[in-house]
């Protein structure tokens, strides 16, 4: 019987090794998968180079794992924002490798990571700072990028609902990242809010199939933080 | 006498703006004044609002006792949904940005090109490590690019330039610039004055901005 | 408010212009539009590029718009195929132009098309026949094909529900082409099986949004016909 | 005596793939014998069959009474679910072949070459009419290709060759070749036998095989 269920973080966590590139899913604190996070930091795997949409705030999740040295190279389409301070720090050193990515490009990326397509053109970031030692192409007269998959030796993934064979359902915006993280994983783990029976996820509702999912841990940490600005 | 203006309110300025937004074009704002613009589209008149973050069909922000912690727009700003809205991952979020299918995308800017294009991410061409966003992907997908910004930085400095000095977001993008002296749109031949501010004289526009300006 | 129903398929096949390319969804009959080609040999529009799994079977719908000589070029993944009677006459004659694909790379050329990715590399075809002529590169010690997006002036789209924004839902096996073709039209049409009050189709279900679609019109057609093999 | 033994029915072949098929897989399988090594999984196996039109967990064939028209496979026979299955649209299903996370497809073949190349789609170099389909996507895509074909054609002409004569589906994909005469891997050394029908002579086997065999 198939069931990708891990009754721990830890156990979870397992087997990721220095230098590992992992990826992040989440958007603004929604569908972050800061537990598996928490757990990455606990696990100590170092030299990571980690992908996610920003460089981390405040001093909790991707911020903390950067703000513990053990990020050699973010990818990431925000590192200087409101909060980005443990990042500020280590970038100002000099002891962490930043690259900057347009999000819809950082998006794609991932995408074909997942999807198998090794490289892309795209219009994003034609005649701009990002095409800069990039090869670059004219077509249909606007200037294009080429731009590569980004792939996970590990991915982490935050969901609504799983069930045992990894099929996953994603909550409001908390979508975001997750599914394409997800596919884009040679070791994709998930922390899920809800166990689903197998069957009760149905062929029309799931986003994730399983077949993209390596080890589920189910983690109730309820609502993501109310934030008004 | 010649001071006899105002400059149009940040709210005035986002009204001005959903004014000429009609009905059923599909509209994506950018963080700051554009997202004010979707308050000031009534509600009656359907205009449905995407999120990069993967909604189409978004509404305004929640009732404090019905706020859904889940439900953000990309300026991670709570939000409500219209009926007849649904979600999409990150990659079919901008695939839908990229490819053209937005009628409009309403950005905050900090310089604008009589070419049309337009810098809006970062004031210096050597700070390496800023936030680029989703900016990039809505100026090169969007059918229109309008820009909202103030016509001069605090200080004075100009904004309507005929070359842009700060890195490029997109190149040639912008369609019409809404500031809050004047209604700007960017042509074959440059700058045109759709609007201004009731009373303000064109010479004293045109002395706050780089480029030349023609009237409409 | 927005209505995006047209009241006849007739109305909503209008403006379709000589020369266009045409997408059209749908894989072994199912989710295959057939009441908008009907719409499309009946509407009159020639010297077409149609874009579509395969050239056709038997003597109707694709294969029946080949017949009778409205189709410049196909471009699918099946062109000789058991039942391609109306293509094999055609193309004997020299009368139609024929670009074959991998069915993977037809559909990643379409979602392409939608998604603003002008070109892609693919290894699907590299170091096959499929390679001739087009671009390629050694990615990863693989050898990889420039793909082109495909974009359609028209697109045709079969559904199972629709509603007045043109949110569609699609059933079981019927999915396939239809929501990547529904994003790569510059106009899209689709006939839907139901029609959906506005909200009936939730946030969650919807496959696609409506902001991909131009004309719906209501074809309860009923059933797929079942082959027995 | 030399002639004291039998090729594999279609049946048999089905089963002696299957056989070698562990719990937890996610298996494509193609057109011809392949599709039928579904049927001979025990249904106590969880084996995750996916089809290219866009299913992940697809079941048996289902009773009359409980067809599904809507519901088919990329061979375009009628099908069922597994309790757990999924849809999805043609480019992420593709997405999901090409990218890597089928443990394995089964695959019908033309011919085999002794590093690994794949011809299954063709049997012409100047037919420029055929059918391509998914094979070339499968092919890339899946971590292991079996390839599952009569070890001679009809006419006896080779089909497990030094080089394949056919245009080729992918160049060095082919793991493992299931033939009604035997079971051959293909190595960095070549092929190499794991396994005969019972009491068939190797040289035998070699005689109907164009490019050299090894014992396993």
């Amino acid at each position: 019987m198939i069931d990708k269920f891990v009754r721990s973080v830890a156990e979870a966590m397992a087997g990721i090794k220095d230098g590992a590139t992992v990826l992040v899913a989440g958007f603004a604190q929604i569908g972050e998968p800061r537990a598996l996070v928490d757990g990455l930091i606990e696990q100590g795997a170092k030299d990571l180079t980690v992908v996610h949409n920003t460089a981390g705030r405040g001093r909790e999740g991707v911020a903390r794992l950067i703000g513990e040295g053990r990020v050699r190279k973010i990818i990431c389409s925000f590192a200087r924002s409101r909060g980005s301070v443990l990042f500020e720090e280590v970038y100002a050193r000099g002891a962490i490798e930043l690259e900057m990515v347009p999000q819809g490009t950082l998006a794609e990326r991932i995408r074909a990571g997942g999807a198998g397509i090794p490289a892309f053109f795209t219009p994003t970031g034609g005649g701009t700072l990002v095409a800069r030692g990039k090869e670059t192409r004219i077509i249909d007269g606007r200037e294009c990028v080429l731009e590569q998959a980004i792939r996970g030796d590990v991915a982490l993934v935050e969901a609504w609902r799983a069930d045992r064979w990894g099929n996953l359902v994603y909550r409001d915006a908390g979508r975001n990242f997750n599914p394409i993280v997800a596919a884009a994983g040679t070791l994709t783990i998930v922390q899920a809010q809800n166990v689903a029976e197998l069957g009760e996820l149905t062929p029309e509702m799931i986003v994730t199939p399983g077949i993209y999912v390596d080890r589920v841990v189910h983690v109730p940490s309820g609502d993501p933080p109310v934030v008004i600005s | 006498m010649a001071g006899d203006w105002k400059p149009w309110t940040r709210e005035a300025l986002a009204a001005r703006v959903a004014q000429d937004i009609p009905e059923g074009w599909y509209v994506n704002l950018g963080i700051g004044i554009p997202t004010l613009v979707g308050n000031c589209v009534p509600p009656d008149r359907e205009v449905v609002l995407h999120s990069e973050n993967g909604i189409v069909g978004m509404g305004p922000a929640p009732a404090p006792e019905a706020l859904n912690p889940w439900l953000v727009n990309a300026s991670r700003q709570h939000v409500t949904l219209r009926t007849g809205a649904s979600y999409m991952n990150h990659a079919d979020s901008f695939g839908l940005v990229r490819g053209g299918h937005l009628d409009l995308c309403v950005l905050g800017g900090f310089q604008v090109a009589e070419n049309g294009d337009l810098a809006n991410w970062s004031r210096s061409q050597t700070d390496n490590a800023p936030a680029i966003g989703g900016a990039m992907d809505l100026a090169v997908g969007a059918k229109r690019i309008w820009v909202v910004m103030e016509h001069t930085t605090k200080s004075g400095e100009k904004r309507l330039l005929r070359r842009c000095t700060y890195p490029l977001t997109a190149t040639g993008c912008t369609k019409r610039v809404y500031t809050d002296l004047a209604v700007i749109d960017v042509t074959d031949k440059g700058f045109v004055v759709v609007d201004t501010v009731p009373g303000l004289p064109f010479d004293e526009l045109q002395a706050r901005t780089d480029a030349p300006l023609r009237q409409a």
